[in-house]
């Protein structure tokens, strides 16, 4: 059955997706038409800063809104079936079997009251028809397949007794268990040290590629992507700014809050005179986002763009110089020249030798 | 009203009221109470209400409700009050555990009773001269035996005073100067002897009112713990134990003889005490005419709060003057009412009216002329007090306020025994009359320290409030008790003279000549003229007689408030019907 | 968490003494003379002075809290006059160890006063304890889950209500109404179980206990709606539905558990207070329990009574306390106790 | 209210957790005060509900002055407009409404009620009002020393609130009432300046003061200390530390405006509570007594007039309720503000 998924279109696709929260302080736009295409055995990053939508598109794809004040539209089709056309019961029975997400700070994301084995089993027991002992073996395997030494002896351990790795494996097990077609990874490695964080995202790639699952990786960290994901979309104030090849984004980025996230990463191996440029002035209000392009308040390379569209006019998502696969949300006219001559220059300068 | 207040004021005692007015009218009033004649059995409830019973022991007992039930329910003694509504029948002692009402020799300064012999203890055992000997001897364990009306044995009995005071005998527990008792009260056969120091001519009331000289048990006495414990010689004996805040149970006491007993009916076959309900509670539950309380009775006055639903009750309505009385007290020790004139402009400014109406109005009192109650012989209006008007007269107080040494406008500080509505409504009526006088009173109420504070001599209040009512029909037992500052005010305490006053050589030789006189009918008049200048002195000011508006149960019967309890219900004729 | 469970005890123990002292200095230091109040109206000096004596009042502060610490241990007699002993021994009342003292005004050891009243009091905290928690957690839930809704609004509406009369209010209207006028229910008059049964028991502790419910009530309804809102929007709710879980398993197992637990920790602490006697519902309802002493010993300035209660009433919120803690490392295990 | 010992613990105020980035708290541009206050008008059960609560201060601090130019009576008599046969209940309809007596006369001595129950709100709300604010203020300190220097102080000050929560209030109310009362007239009032306290009522509402405050605050204590834990390790007050800053610098410049929050959610909830408490103490006979007006010895005497006068028992129970539900409705208007996560 996977294959047929494979086959003739995307694994999940997400068409004009809006989420919207009425608060006591006016209607919160936390995602506004966002589309995206994911298959079986790929990665999609999902990129932008706290705030920018991120979280709130991947819970909606969950129906994790279900139930309280959001306004959710759109389509979510998952394996060719509408998710937001579901009633709550079949998506509750889709949920943890067919989607499941492995969420940041696994501590609170934990039950404190109930051990780790517990809630990993609990997971099991409610989408299939077993016996505890056989949920228990299951979760025993799970523990030892996402490298939790003495699995047999940690499973009755609370939460709070194993370490935010283990934590996070555990969770990562949890997630696994009824090995779902995708996985929403929500932040999998903040809480954690780089080693660490290494050791978690080389566990997730064994895993998807041993499940062959769809996985979305919600990360500020572009570091992550360019190691994980395929594709890459940038989130800015609820929208997508750009949307493409991994690899492509990363060397011909096209929109400016792109530059603004490169520039604000160390480069690791990369030389010391290296420019750290962080993006000026704060993300905006998702209350009232500032018109025209969301960006502009903080976008340098406004004035570069004539009669101030940027103020006035949202810009389409549409495909710039590198080919219809790579789109973005922005007017400049020639934004590559742009970066190279000006922006690459600044924050990776050992770049411009080989070009 | 003494009665219902805090602890101490209850330790004034009911009179012998030798005419208890039966307000007739209309709203079922029928003074006497339900006539109908009670039969055998039943079970009868009594209503303490919030006033706990202190003592059980005769000894302690110094409280007009208790006295008057254990009297028509378990404690007999040498004489009784026959159960009578009759001015004189109901107030002249009968035998009851003796064979007589007793002789005198000597001018009434030696006694002689003769015990029956046909009366047992609930035990079985016999009542012997001896245990009345003993009951007396405890009175004199002032450790221990507290609370009492032991006073009068001091005053009387032929027992030396030591320099403390306190008489040299001191009780029958430490048994020192055990000599001197039984020279003053002796025992031969069954006639036991009473010698005095002074001529004591209404020894026998002093005995039907109160229980002081009831028998007892030596061999069952254990001092303070039989603080509750009932040995009972009458009809009913206590079934189990008495639980203070609860109340007890009285089933009959097969060792009682109705033969031996003219007063007690002893129609229920139980008496159920309870105590700690609100009269609001009690009295709903008359009106509601549902369980229990239809065969209740109660010592609780109706609270005006009920006076609008008189018609419900109909004939459960009873309504009788009582033997106290309620006054005010300029405290002669206060830098504005040593003066006579400033006493004097309190007189006419204090508004009788206005404190009776705060206080449900003249269904709940009726002004008073005098400290002593127009029931006890020898009453007169005190000529100082009678022809005020009872709404005060403004005019000569605002004239005598002029003359007033006082610093103008004259602060005074009222201290009265606050803690419920009702007192505090009087008081700031009484306020306000004399404020309008040109006073400028402050009002201090006091729940339970009342009487701690107000009898420390160094108190700092200017008027107090007060009310009492006779022992026994004499008014020896209202103004010593009251104004005799030789025997009430000491260095520590003012005893119950709280306005500390004084009246010196010649108050003192008055009183001493109006005990002296051994023929009541002109002691009395002696007494009235004590009172005369108390009057003139505004040693006091009164305000009302208290009157008694009670409810009872539907299904009692025989119940009456009968001159020889007080004006309470009489517990020795009640029944109850099915 | 037996040595835990043990030094507490010890720190409890500790507080108590500290308690007593605090509470006799207070006593000490007012200006009332109880031993006047014991000794009556027409006391003489001389009477007052012997009075004092017997009740061990003459004596300085230290002494008086010494004979009374003392008391506790090995008991004490009262008076304690040995020129008594011998010629009246029958009239010397000895209280046993633990003795809390020797009320004068009531003629019994505060140790059987204390027994007389506590299963009045006792009674009346149960039920109503029972009432209130399911009452109040179990509209508090209903609450929280219907957030917003009308249901929502009007049981915290009228929580609210019943919060503003105070207890006094709500008792009389009851008595006064539901039983002796309306007669729906005999007038409450306290029957032990060994009297009228369980039954009756418990219908003669209907309208108190509920009088005090409704009084707690109202507070639990908002504190656990309160609680299980916070406990709604906790990440670990979130897991729990993302993992498929069934609604009802969601709020149950996952969100109210942990809701609960502080719940816990408040009921625990209020039924100890209780214990120590609804001073308010008993004086309303005229039910001898440990409360209506309290004020009785108060009118008359009973006080081996008062310190005895306060002693008594102190250890059970201390007691409690531990209870409390201890229960709280068995619910939630990120708790040690050390 | 709680009165009682614990029975003023049910209360106790939910804990507040700071709101996290919550959907409300990515709205940039407001500070949170703002958004606080935007939030609380929003609401309209708790601008109501402000309206009412204003008004009542209103009443208290206009009273006085009304007495004083003598628009109100509080207690002047009128027992000629009594039915003196039937225990002083006033003449005509509903407890002898009119004109002049529009809430109509008291039984007993026809006392103006409208008068008694406006003055009554002086009295009431002055001493919850002190109440609240000595219990707040030891609460805070209290809160904030052991919270910010932990180790011995803080151990010192948990067992404090130990020994003060486990004695019982209301016994200890009743037990200390007669002779507190009587102390601070004789012997306090000896004291330079505090002369004042001779006069009864100012003496039996200071008792009722310390009892509310001496009782009270140990719940304000550990409230207050837990945000200072919370807070303690944050880089500002780091910073502060690293400058130098003296200790009360720290404490009450650094740290108190990041607690304010849940002290004022719970001074707002403890104005109620003791209002009511004031009543109960009344109802056991402790506190300012007539004829003074205070909420609670009206309600004591109108408590007994159900059947002969239902104007007079219902009126002043009806204002009580409504002042108390109507404070609460601002305390947790302001929480519910101030915290979204626990929003309606």
């Amino acid at each position: 059955m996977t294959d047929m998924h494979s086959n003739d279109g995307p694994y999940l696709s997400v068409e004009d997706l809006v989420v919207h929260f009425p608060t006591a302080d006016g209607i919160v736009k936390a995602t506004d038409g966002l589309s995206f295409t994911l298959g079986r055995g790929k990665t999609i990053g999902v990129v932008g800063e706290s705030g920018s939508g991120k979280s709130v598109s991947s819970s909606a794809i969950l129906g994790l809104h279900r139930g309280s004040s959001a306004q959710v539209s759109g389509r979510i089709v998952l394996g060719g079936t509408d998710l937001l056309m579901l009633s709550d019961e079949e998506m509750r029975l889709r949920r943890g079997k067919e989607v499941s997400m492995i969420f940041q700070d696994p501590l609170s994301a934990m039950h404190p009251y109930y051990t780790v084995g517990n809630q990993i089993a609990e997971a099991y027991l409610v989408h299939n028809d077993v016996s505890k002992k056989a949920a228990r073996a299951r979760t025993l395997e799970m523990l030892e397949r996402v490298g939790i030494p003495q699995p047999d002896r940690r499973i009755d351990d609370y939460p709070h007794q194993f370490s935010g790795g283990m934590r996070q494996r555990a969770m990562i097990a949890m997630g696994l268990i009824n090995d779902p077609g995708l996985i929403i990874a929500d932040e999998p490695t903040t809480a954690l040290d780089v080693t660490v964080q290494a050791q978690i995202l080389d566990l997730l790639q064994d895993l998807q590629r041993e499940f062959n699952s769809a996985i979305i990786i919600i990360t500020h960290d572009l570091g992550v992507v360019a190691e994980m994901a395929d594709d890459v979309l940038v989130m800015y104030a609820g929208r997508a700014v750009e949307y493409g090849p991994t690899k492509d984004v990363l060397t011909h980025p096209q929109m400016p809050y792109t530059w603004g996230l490169l520039s604000s990463v160390p480069d690791v191996q990369g030389d010391t005179n290296a420019a750290l440029i962080p993006i000026p002035g704060n993300p905006p209000s998702l209350l009232n986002p500032p018109t025209g392009c969301a960006f502009h308040p903080r976008c340098v390379h406004r004035s570069k763009v004539p009669a101030d569209l940027c103020t006035t006019t949202l810009p389409e998502l549409l495909p710039g110089s590198q080919g219809p696969g790579h789109t973005k949300r922005c007017h400049l006219a020639d934004p590559d020249e742009l970066y190279r001559t000006e922006i690459l220059p600044e924050i990776m300068p050992d770049l411009i030798v080989e070009d | 009203m003494a009665i219902s207040k805090k602890p101490f004021a209850a330790l004034a005692v009911a009179a012998l009221a030798t005419t208890l007015v039966a307000c007739g009218g209309s709203d079922g009033d029928n003074g006497g109470g339900s006539k109908s004649e009670g039969t055998a059995g039943g079970n009868a409830i009594f209503y303490n209400g919030v006033r706990n019973t202190e003592h059980w022991d005769p000894q302690r007992m110094y409280i007009g409700r208790d006295l008057n039930n254990s009297g028509r329910l378990f404690y007999r003694s040498l004489v009784a009050y026959p159960a009578s509504n009759d001015p004189v029948k109901g107030t002249t002692p009968i035998p009851d555990l003796a064979t007589d009402t007793g002789t005198s020799e000597e001018a009434g300064k030696v006694w002689k009773f003769t015990v029956r012999d046909d009366v047992k203890w609930e035990d079985g055992k016999a009542i012997t001269c001896e245990d009345f000997a003993y009951g007396a001897s405890r009175n004199f364990a002032t450790d221990v035996i507290i609370g009492g009306p032991a006073n009068y044995l001091f005053t009387y009995l032929d027992i030396p005073t030591g320099k403390d005071g306190l008489p040299e005998y001191k009780g029958p527990f430490k048994k020192t100067g055990q000599d001197l008792f039984d020279k003053a009260v002796s025992c031969d056969g069954n006639t036991i002897t009473y010698k005095m120091k002074k001529p004591w001519p209404d020894f026998p009331q002093s005995i039907a009112s109160l229980r002081y000289l009831d028998p007892y048990r030596a061999d069952l006495d254990k001092g303070d713990a039989s603080n509750f414990q009932i040995i009972s010689n009458g009809p009913y004996k206590l079934d189990g134990k008495w639980t203070e805040g609860t109340g007890g149970k009285f089933v009959r006491n097969t060792n009682w003889d109705a033969k031996t007993d003219t007063i007690r009916k002893a129609l229920p076959d139980t008496w159920q005490f309870k105590e700690g309900d609100t009269e609001e509670t009690i009295y709903e539950q008359f009106l509601a005419k549902t369980g229990d309380a239809n065969f209740g009775v109660t010592e609780r006055r109706m609270p005006p709060t009920f006076y609008s639903r008189i018609a419900e009750a109909g004939k459960l309505y009873t309504k009788v003057e009582s033997p106290f009385v309620d006054y005010v007290l300029p405290n002669f020790n206060s830098p504005v009412f040593k003066d006579i004139k400033c006493r004097e402009a309190l007189k006419f400014a204090t508004d009788k009216t206005a404190w009776i109406n705060a206080g449900g109005g003249e269904r709940a009192f009726t002004p008073a002329y005098s400290a002593v109650n127009p029931s006890v012989p020898g009453y007169e209006k005190n000529a100082a007090f009678g022809d005020i008007p009872d709404n005060g007269d403004i005019e000569q107080a605002k004239a005598a306020l002029a003359e007033c040494s006082a610093p103008k406008p004259v602060k005074i500080k009222f201290t009265y025994s606050g803690g419920t509505p009702t007192s505090d409504k009087q008081a700031s009526a009484l306020k306000a009359a004399w404020d309008k006088a040109g006073f400028k009173t402050e009002l201090d109420p006091l729940a339970d320290t009342y009487y701690s504070v107000i009898q420390k001599p160094d108190a700092d209040f200017d008027v107090t409030w007060g009310g009492w009512g006779a022992d026994w029909p004499s008014i020896g037992t209202v103004i010593p008790p009251l104004f005799d500052s030789r025997i009430n005010i000491t260095p520590s305490s003012n005893g119950n003279d709280y306005g500390n006053y004084k009246g010196g050589p010649e108050v003192d030789a008055m009183i001493d000549a109006a005990y002296a006189e051994t023929d009541l009918t002109k002691a009395a008049s002696l007494w009235a003229g004590v009172d005369a200048k108390l009057g003139e002195d505004v040693a006091y000011i009164p305000l009302e007689i208290t009157i008694f508006n009670f409810l009872h149960g539907s299904k009692i019967t025989g119940y009456s408030n009968n001159v020889s309890t007080n004006g309470y219900a009489d517990l020795a004729t009640i029944g109850v019907t099915k | 968490m037996v040595a835990y469970i043990i030094r507490r005890l010890i720190a409890g123990v500790v507080l108590l003494v500290v308690m007593s002292i605090v509470t006799f200095a207070l006593f000490f230091a007012s200006p009332i003379d109880p031993a006047q109040f014991a000794c009556g109206k027409n006391c003489s000096p001389a009477m007052k002075a012997q009075t004092a004596a017997s009740m061990g009042y003459d004596d300085n502060f230290f002494a008086q809290w010494g004979k009374f610490a003392k008391g506790v241990f090995v008991g004490r007699d009262f008076p304690d006059d040995p020129k008594l002993k011998i010629t009246a021994p029958e009239t010397i009342a000895h209280c046993a160890a633990p003795c809390l003292g020797y009320s004068k005004e009531r003629t019994s050891t505060v140790t059987d006063l204390i027994k007389q009243t506590m299963p009045v009091s006792l009674s009346i905290a149960v039920v109503a304890f029972a009432f209130w928690i399911i009452g109040g957690v179990l509209l508090g839930v209903i609450a929280a889950l219907k957030r917003g809704t009308l249901i929502d609004r009007g049981l915290v509406g009228l929580s609210l209500v019943l919060y503003a009369f105070p207890t006094f209010f709500i008792g009389l209207l009851l008595l006064k109404f539901v039983a002796i006028q309306w007669n729906w229910v005999p007038v409450p008059e306290y029957t032990p179980i060994a009297e009228g049964g369980i039954t009756g028991w418990l219908s003669s502790l209907l309208l108190p206990a509920i009088t005090l419910a409704v009084f707690f009530m109202a507070g639990y309804v908002r504190m656990t709606r309160a609680f299980v809102l916070e406990s709604l929007s906790e990440d670990y709710v979130r897991t729990a539905r993302a993992k498929g879980l069934p609604k009802r398993t969601v709020t149950f197992k996952h969100a109210l558990r942990a809701a609960l637990t502080p719940i816990v920790t408040m009921a625990g602490l209020d039924f100890a207070g209780l214990m120590g006697g609804a001073i308010i519902t008993e004086s309303v309802f005229n039910y001898p329990g440990l409360g209506k002493l309290a004020v009785a010993a108060n009118t008359d300035f009973d006080l081996p009574t008062l310190v005895g209660l306060v002693i008594l009433l102190a250890s059970f919120v201390i007691i409690a306390n531990i209870i409390v803690d201890v229960l709280y490392a068995v619910i939630d295990p990120r708790v040690r106790l050390s | 209210m709680t009165i009682p010992a614990s029975e003023m613990e049910g209360h106790a105020v939910p804990p507040l957790g700071e709101s996290e980035e919550g959907v409300a708290g990515k709205v940039a541009g407001r500070s949170p005060t703002q958004l606080a206050m935007a939030r609380f008008r929003a609401d309209k059960l708790s601008m109501i509900s402000f309206y009412v609560s204003c008004f009542v201060v209103f009443a208290a601090v206009a009273s006085p002055i009304l007495v004083k130019i003598g628009v109100f009576d509080p207690d002047g008599l009128n027992q000629d407009k009594l039915n003196t046969d039937l225990g002083g209940i006033p003449h005509g309809a509903f407890g002898g409404v009119s004109w002049s007596h529009p809430l109509g006369l008291t039984p007993g001595n026809g006392e103006d009620l409208l008068s008694r129950l406006s003055f009554s709100m002086t009295y009431s709300l002055g001493i919850a009002l002190t109440g609240t604010l000595i219990t707040v203020l030891i609460g805070v300190v209290l809160g904030i020393i052991s919270g910010f220097s932990g180790g011995f102080v803080d151990a010192t000050v948990g067992r404090f609130i130990d020994l003060t929560l486990s004695f019982p209030q209301t016994m200890m109310l009743l037990a200390l009432a007669a002779p507190t009362v009587l102390l601070i007239r004789k012997d306090v009032s000896e004291l330079p300046l505090l002369g004042f306290l001779e006069n009864p009522d100012l003496a039996n509402g200071l008792f009722v003061v310390i009892i509310l405050s001496a009782f009270g605050w140990p719940p304000v204590a550990r409230v207050v200390r837990g945000q200072v834990l919370s807070i303690r390790e944050r880089e500002f007050i780091e910073a502060a530390k690293l400058i130098g800053a003296s200790r009360k610098r720290l404490y009450f410049k650094e740290v108190l405006p990041n607690v304010w929050a849940p002290i004022l959610v719970y001074t707002t909830l403890l104005i109620p509570a003791y209002i009511s408490a004031e009543a109960a103490f009344s109802f056991l006979g402790v506190g300012i007594k007539p004829p003074t007006p205070t909420l609670g010895n009206i309600l004591r005497d109108s408590v007994s007039w159900t059947t002969a006068d239902p104007t007079y028992f219902f009126l002043p129970g009806i204002v009580l309720a409504l002042t108390v539900v109507a404070f609460n409705l601002v305390g947790d208007g302001a929480r519910d503000a101030l915290d979204p996560k626990t929003h309606r």
